[in-house]
């Protein structure tokens, strides 16, 4: 899955571009309006400045927490995001501010759950019995807080596989569509766009399913079922191709936002080689320490 | 009215059972050398961080920790904790899972000093399935739609690492603070190591720029680079190599043992 | 993204019957301006003020308030507000007294979106003692303490006057903020005059010195002196002699109207 | 009760001094410790100053709000005090904060009540009934914030007459000691010290009354009496004088934190002319606008 997947669109020339770049054009499109624009997965990092390089100059960037980084322009995705960022940073705020803006809507999140269900519920949790996990991932942080706050919640799943688009996930962090959430009278948090390194998907608003809105260029439909654990709902009909990242797109990731290649970490070569490489480059790029103090 | 202190009078002065909490998140401005202290000291606590990282490892894995409250875990970018992982992965560490909202709401309940703070959080999600947790779903009193009352988090005792602090305990924080200016108005004994201190803040800069106030400070420490490898905007960049190198070898106990001796015992690199 | 707006333009957009509120406090950054170009719209109004000065004296005066909530109507040293004690001595005006941390808890409970915050305040005190206030009584759900819950404090409208401004909607207020930043949290709609505008915020400051997000801000308008009399630090100390003035012949409804209307129509003098 | 009441004590040279700098000295002896210092009047504000610049340096001052004036240096009072406090300001804070320093013991207030009565209930919100007063004054503010946060109040009632001190205040602000306190189990914001222009006195922890603890030079117990409101509680044996404010207090007071004189305000000159006076004397002397900015 690495490297080239497919031919840039849009009226300049064409070109190859990888599945980041494919996930990060597609994620682009969330982030609209006065909010504060969030990206869980390195890729929808990169998609928030995307959207505010080329598409909504309004949103608020975040690029390195809450203080430093505070609305910020569209600067390179780095390591170390509040040495680049801090310079044209307008405001500090802290993280009851932040959870105050995510009450009153003024938020956009797409987050990057371990395991999704075929209702959409999500978890970053643990995997196995909460009590004595077989792997304790992270905690459940602010999913649970999100899904009663926001409208809708965006997931992107790096690795689609069997493993990570589950029957049922292990712990509920964030609950999916069916009869347990109309019993709440939950209407906030609803799963929204899944994106994964194959396809764009939604979920059935009842609970009966995860759908296929478009398969990234070369993927089938047998291919994506393969690495779903779970069956999908049958499309109606020739399932479009997602429509690739754009020649203004790729050229403002891979000059403007992200020079550095960062990127590549929620590609195949993730790892602590590749993390050090960029480490070892973002010295060199960015002449870290920085810029304001 | 000076506050300083040494690392190692900060450390004695935490007993066995206390609770505990470190300030930062994930990978930034944990406040190292004093946790490698505590570990050293060899004095079982009772931990509660809001988003842990290294610090949360090295004591788990010094096995020094009797029970953890937490709303995240992990080393960020450098993946999970390996010292949380095989403490959560044995079934033997009490533990309460918060979200972050709640975390923040039961923190500003004891800012408050109300023993506990209303939220939304919660509803349909599974941290209000699971045992032994501490919140409870309840009617508004004024509107009767449900809610979930979380209780004070009220740490006896919190290490914060800072950018600069003065001798009478004003601190300034430049990057994300995250909940220390809260948990510092929740906490019983503050402590703070800074990479420097300076006679008085602020400096040359408004009001503005001082974080914490020296009515909520008990003790400071100048200990440069006191967060370790840990991120401090703007004067220390996340040390990836020394990261890494954290966490390929902390699960093992004799390399974790010296890791926090060294770091405990470091003089103050002028 | 520009969010400049005319005083007109703010105030149409008022609607009767809204719930509006105002920034500052006492006889410090009151939006005098605004407050007065509402007055001359008659449009009756709800006001809930954290600590009113010549803002609520002036709405009072105009007769244009259906009703008061507040924690603190005064003039400072200059002493009791002529057209509050008025309205209140008529026994006419139907008024919420809060106190002060109830207040403070009730625009919290609106900036985390909950229905209520429960508090200490309210015990062994004539608050809650009087005909018609909101707050409730009740056990907590946890300890079974008794605490006094308050409603969330929601103003559909909020006018702040602030040092400054941009033109994207950012706010830097450098003297003594009040609830004005969390207000604009819990307000639906935020005006902000401003006694200049500027391109961008900060300026060659850091980032700590911008005092409320344009997240939170609808419109801005650039109105040196917007405060009138009232102190804006650091621009503009109290103005003891004008303030004098207005105490002395605020309660003449005739002078009142004039000089509401001076204020409201006044151009920006540059 | 203008102009000289007493003579100066301590070593120096003896020398006149009037009533309101006896009560600035009494109420400096209230601010000790790790507080923010505040004072509702005049004469308290001074005693904060006074407190930090010759017993207490570690106190809190918040001089002119919550933000540019927070913990500065003993500066002079003023009529806009953050011109003149900012600049020795060492940090910004806010109301919220505030209230949590109250909340934790950290905070120390004496406050100006328009009412108070024999069991040290007090009252700033209303002369009369609260549904239509006789005088609006200014609402509860946050004494009954105070009163469940606070260990001790303290009092500085300006004019000692049998109208501020009452048999029972017309609204309660702040509870007094009696039986309601004790079934209401509250055992915070204990009535303290009174200070009046006549004497400082405090109340009988049983709600029995109100006691002379000592009477200023040249009061006598009948003249007190005859200005309260109530039966006073008979002293056992003779009362003593309040002790005169020292040399280095009268020379602090008038020389470094009150050159102005704005502690007439307090005094019977009060009122407009005097305010436009100490206005005009203040544009002179501090030049406002003012130092860091």
């Amino acid at each position: 899955m690495s490297g080239a997947v497919g031919t840039a669109g849009a009226a300049g020339a064409a070109g190859e571009f990888t599945v980041e770049e494919q996930v990060i054009s597609v994620l682009a499109q969330i982030y609209r309006g006065q909010v504060i624009a969030v990206g869980a997965t390195v890729c929808a990092d990169i998609a928030t400045r995307l959207a505010k390089a080329l598409y909504a100059p309004e949103i608020v960037l975040m690029a390195g927490g809450s203080m430093a980084g505070y609305d910020c322009a569209a600067t390179p995705k780095a390591l170390n995001d509040e040495w680049v960022a801090s310079p044209s940073s307008v405001r500090g705020s802290d993280w009851i501010e932040t959870f105050d803006l995510i009450s009153a809507g003024k938020y956009a999140i797409c987050m990057g759950p371990v395991q999704v269900d075929r209702t959409g519920s999500c978890n970053i949790s643990v995997l196995g019995d909460w009590r004595r996990p077989k792997v304790a991932l992270i905690g459940a942080r602010g999913i649970p807080d999100d899904m009663v706050r926001l409208e809708e919640l965006t997931f992107h799943v790096r690795r689609h596989t069997p493993r990570a688009l589950v029957e049922k996930v292990d712990f509920r962090c964030g609950l999916g569509f069916g009869p347990e959430r109309d019993e709440l009278g939950l209407t906030l948090g609803r799963p929204g766009m899944l994106v994964t390194d194959l396809g764009v998907f939604d979920f059935d608003e009842h609970g009966a399913g995860l759908r296929v809105r478009s398969l990234h260029a070369g993927v089938s439909f047998e291919q994506v079922q393969a690495a779903t654990g779970f069956e999908l709902l049958a499309p109606s009909g020739k399932l479009p191709v997602t429509p690739p990242p754009t020649e203004a797109e790729l050229a403002c990731i891979r000059d403007e936002i992200d020079p550095l290649g960062v990127r590549r970490l929620d590609g195949p070569e993730a790892g602590p080689a590749l993390l050090a490489e960029l480490a070892e480059r973002e010295r060199e790029l960015f002449a870290i320490p920085g810029a304001r103090r | 009215m000076s506050k300083v202190l040494s690392l190692g009078e900060m450390v004695t002065a935490v007993p066995p059972g206390a609770l505990v909490s470190f300030g930062g998140g994930g990978m930034a401005r944990k406040p190292m050398a004093a946790v490698a202290a505590l570990a050293m000291s060899h004095t079982p606590v009772r931990l509660s961080v809001f988003l842990g990282g290294p610090d949360v490892d090295l004591m788990l894995g010094a096995g020094e920790v009797q029970s953890l409250d937490f709303a995240y875990v992990g080393f960020d970018l450098l993946g999970l904790s390996p010292n949380f992982r095989r403490a959560r992965e044995s079934g033997g560490l009490p533990v309460v899972e918060w979200t972050e909202a709640m975390y923040i709401a039961g923190v500003e309940a004891a800012t408050h000093h109300v023993p506990f703070m209303p939220t939304r959080s919660g509803l349909g999600v599974d941290v209000l399935e699971v045992p032994g947790h501490p919140f409870r779903r309840f009617p508004c009193p004024l509107t009767g739609e449900t809610l979930t009352a979380v209780p004070a988090i009220r740490p006896d005792f919190l290490f914060i690492h800072a950018t600069e602090a003065d001798r009478a305990g004003n601190v300034r924080i430049t990057g994300d603070g995250f909940l220390d200016p809260y948990l510092a108005r929740a906490s019983g004994t503050v402590f703070v190591t800074a990479d420097r201190l300076v006679d008085q803040l602020p400096p040359d800069l408004s009001e503005h720029e001082t974080t914490i106030s020296r009515l909520w400070v008990t003790g400071v420490a100048e200990l440069p680079r006191g967060a370790a490898f840990t991120a401090v905007f703007p004067q220390w960049p996340l040390d990836y190599a020394a990261a890494g190198e954290y966490a390929a070898h902390c699960g093992d106990a004799g390399w974790l043992r010296d890791y926090a001796a060294g770091l405990a015992t470091a003089e103050p690199a002028r």
